[in-house]
């Protein structure tokens, strides 16, 4: 059975109890992302303090509708860049896509994804991909409107 | 694991049919058997398929409808024959049926056609839509038979209805929609997620007390039980070759010869016409104005030794046994506590295909462990994300059947969703 | 009749390519050798491409992009490295390529999208038509490059234009209609009556000075030459698998990767979606939104490995061959008294259709003559209608080449066409 | 060489030097027919005389495009319905699209074939025979424009 190497115990403890679920207030933006092939969703708000890369990451809050794996990657997520800041977390989001889509030939740094390392086991399954990426992903873009809409209150185009 | 064993209780011998079938001997995650539970997704294809389109390329492949030469003649042939061969299969005049490339091509040129029928005049005046005008569908629909009717809609001002669906999974007659004002009316023949059989002669019949034209999704059943759309009555079907043991790349839209003569065109380019001019242009008779273009030909003739196959087999005896593990798989199904089966439970007007949640494990994770183990089922939505949402969920878990498929492999079925829920259980 | 042998100047072990090609070996015509010569039609596919298919489906087969078990991973695997290798082979990125059934279907595509472009808003809008805009074509285009186009202007408004042909069967650059009222420029690469090979960056400067779109019917030059669309820097570009010795029931659509972003979907159903309600839905990212339904999967694995038979030989490789053919056939024709050859008599910017007429026989009857010897050819407008008009004639004699033709088989059809003089000869 | 059982000296004799071409008045109807594969066209009119199945047929006349096989048979076809009523006429016109369509399978019957049974040879070749129907398809459809048209004005509904 490959099942424990891809559901590793701390998957399944996020997944059963996940951390800072739910949505709060107050917020600079919220996303709504979606897995089409298996109808997936995540709703997911930021709320960051300063600006720029070195902006601080105060709250991430969402509510998901998914897998374990998804589930468990979004809870994780908050773990991982709440207190740090925009830099920091890119760059664990960057590690964390890296290896989720290295299909098992991208060696996690344990270092820089924390545990997170333990959604290595995920990237041998392609069609699961998606689910650890789906709160990631859902981040991603939502920091980024943040950062944008700033951008454009300082009258800087992209 | 439990062994794949061809334990059946119906006529079919089970063993020697799976000896047909190449990829079934094969193993998945780390030397299991595979246990082969997505037909409804896409079927898998026996040696004869397989071979009768390799003689063809090997033999007569050319240009059909288009050359002079001996190989054109053979190959337009066999083409034909084809088509033939599949009229019969499923009740149709060989002039009746289009080749598409999959069933969701035969849906877009019917509402296609709707649509360019405001360019031309005379019998094509039929299909036109303007605001005001309805067309009806169902909540149970396939995407396929869903967005393009959405399409169709944007472009005409028309106005989408549809039939709901009861807690049970059956269509639900009393939410009819249908309305003098209905043109057409689109539905599925079979379920690919509840298994529910609807009840075709009754939508006929309010379809046409109205006025309006009916199209029938024929994708689960045609390949798993007999169908005859001049008994049904039905003015458009489609279906699609990869679900039927054929090749895929190839589906079949079948029309009702007056409607397909005064449908216009929707694909254009060559072997659809009948006079070109830089200006203008005017088109070939049915079926050939809808299929423009070099065709899929050796998939044509795939898909005709797919139906030779299920022929000799019998489509009674393929739906019987389809029954019998539908059958299975539901009472076995239904006696694991935590398991809630999506559809009807009793197999009255209903196929083989078996969907249903997991209380406390997602479907994707039920599919993971089912997947570990072998056993290949689809998780999701099933492009039927409305019917999804209808019963207050975003996935279940799919089993389907074809003839190919054994009682053992609905029991493995059963014991890997059980390791599913001790796997994720809180206890572990 | 002249015995096959595979007598070639060029660098090409032809006998080696030829025992490739199953096909070949057959006789006609009360055992006659095939002598054939109308890969301009669709081309006869070598072993590598008839294993390539069965293995997949022997060993992966599954719906792609849909399941989540191992079956699904490995055919999604198949399909997508599929997509990748073919479009490496036409210098595109993989997201640039949309798999269709044919050419034509691909141009059906852009030319749809373009009048869908009305129901949308946003980076839509640039593909939008009105009455008042241009659609520029030439007088040389297949049917399949024309009637799409004829159609798009019936349902928007716009106005169909085009180049002209010289007496010697080139664009005539003279007759540009380009202004600033065009929207899109569609044109054949090379000709599949003359043979001739346009000049593509001339039209698509042309094009861009007024800021229309430009699309490449590549049909003909991509199964013959080394071809790269972002070198060519057009932005949408087809071609069909059957032609370049792949499968038939596979196409595909080149487009520029913002351009496929910004385009509104064509055929709808599943695999091309976002989210899905009874209302309304929106679409998936390229190429998938311009994929709908379970697509031609075992066709796209047979087109990549006819990608990689060709890319072995070298396209620079098969562009000499056939030139060489193409230089033999045009000599040794023109010197036969009373044939005239339609289409460039120098081997400068053409390619291997050789299409003639033969003084008082007409062209079927030519083709019955050398069908009698064995010899397959193509009779007839070969769907380019008005071309044949331009030249005050209804139908031709087309000769076209591919890697596995011989200078023997060049003879044997000048033979050929000898013999049908003589046998219609007043002097019989 | 199967080539002179396809061709018989009587087809390449009408095809050089073909019976009754050219257009001429007066005429009841005339039609235009097009084989789409490969472009052959013919023009053909009728002039009729009486009414009904017993109608003469006066004079067939054609300007045709196209290959030995259509020519050779629109000549013919001449040949065989003029003086002839349109019953008659239409005997042999299903005779004559009955072994054309026939694969070689169908045993063409000389009394009423006349000459026509020259053009067996063609239906052994699927791509010919629409060359072979070309005009007689034509024929067909001129006659059925008068005798329809006379219907008519007789009041009588089709
Ligand atoms: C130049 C050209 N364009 C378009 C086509 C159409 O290709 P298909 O029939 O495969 O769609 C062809 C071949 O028939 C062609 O030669
Ligand atoms: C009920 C139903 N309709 C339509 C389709 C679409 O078929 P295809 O994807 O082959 O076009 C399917 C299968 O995916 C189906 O199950």
């Amino acid at each position: 059975m490959q099942l424990e190497q891809m559901y590793q115990e701390i998957i399944l403890d996020h997944y059963r109890r996940p951390h800072r679920q739910g949505l709060r207030e107050p917020f600079d933006a919220e996303t709504f992302h979606v897995n089409p092939t298996c109808g997936d969703e995540v709703k997911l708000r930021v709320k960051l303090s300063g600006a720029g890369p070195d902006a601080v990451v105060e709250d991430v809050s969402y509510d998901a509708l998914g897998c374990s794996i998804s589930q468990a990657a979004t809870s994780m997520l908050t773990d991982l860049v709440v207190g740090r800041t925009v830099a920091e977390s890119f760059t664990t989001l960057e590690a964390f896509q890296a290896m989720a889509q290295g299909r098992g030939q991208v060696e996690p740094d344990e270092d820089v994804l924390g545990d997170a390392v333990a959604f290595a086991g995920v990237a041998r399954y392609p069609a699961r991909v998606k689910c650890a990426l789906l709160g990631w992903m859902a981040f991603k873009d939502a920091v980024a409107r943040v950062t944008d809409s700033a951008a454009q209150t300082n009258g800087v185009k992209r | 694991m439990t062994a794949v064993h061809t334990r059946t209780a119906s006529a079919l011998d089970v063993t020697k049919i799976r000896a047909d079938f190449p990829l079934l001997a094969r193993t998945v995650r780390d030397g299991k058997p595979l246990v082969y539970l997505d037909s409804g997704a896409t079927s898998q294809r026996p040696r004869q398929v397989l071979d009768a389109e390799r003689a063809f390329l090997e033999q007569h492949n050319a240009a059909v409808h288009r050359g002079a030469h001996q190989l054109a003649e053979e190959a337009t042939d066999a083409y034909e024959s084809a088509r033939a061969r599949i009229a019969a299969f499923v009740g149709a005049d060989p002039a009746e049926l289009v080749f598409t490339k999959n069933a969701t091509e035969g849906i877009n040129l019917v509402a296609y056609a709707m649509s360019n029928a405001a360019l031309v005049d005379g019998d094509a005046e039929q299909f036109r839509l303007a605001p005001g005008d309805e067309i009806v569908i169902t909540e149970m629909e396939h995407h396929a038979n869903l967005v393009p009717w959405q399409e169709l809609c944007r472009r005409t001002g028309a106005t989408l209805k549809w039939f709901g669906v009861t807690d049970g999974g059956r269509l639900d007659l009393d939410t009819d929609p249908i309305t003098p004002l209905t043109k057409i009316v689109a539905f599925t023949h079979q379920s690919n997620v509840l298994g529910t059989v609807n009840p075709v002669a009754e939508l006929v019949r309010r379809a046409r007390e109205v006025g309006a034209l009916t199209l029938l999704d024929a994708c689960q059943s045609v390949p798993h039980s007999p169908v005859d759309f001049h008994a049904l009555g039905v003015d458009f079907a489609v279906f699609s070759g990869h679900k039927m043991l054929g090749p895929s790349g190839v589906g079949v839209l079948y029309g009702r010869s007056e409607l397909l003569e005064a449908m216009p065109p929707f694909l254009t380019g060559g072997s659809m016409i009948e006079l070109v001019h830089m200006e203008t242009s005017s088109y070939a008779p049915p079926p050939q104005r809808f299929e423009a273009g070099v065709p899929m030909t050796s998939q044509a003739v795939g898909l005709a030794a797919a139906v030779d196959y299920l022929t000799e087999i019998g489509m009674d005896q393929v739906a019987a046994h389809e029954a019998e593990l539908t059958r299975a798989a539901i009472d076995a199904l239904d006696a694991v506590d935590g398991v809630t089966i999506i559809g009807p439970t009793d197999v009255v007007d209903r196929g083989g295909a078996v969907s249903f949640v997991v209380d406390g494990v997602h479907a994707h994770d039920v599919g993971q462990v089912l997947d570990d183990r072998g056993i290949a089922v689809r998780v999701g939505h099933h492009c039927a994300w409305p019917l999804h949402r209808r019963f207050g969920l975003a996935a279940t878990v799919r089993a389907s059947f074809h003839v190919y498929n054994t009682l053992d492999e609905v029991n493995a079925l059963v014991d890997g969703v059980r390791a599913a829920q001790e796997f994720f259980g809180e206890t572990r």
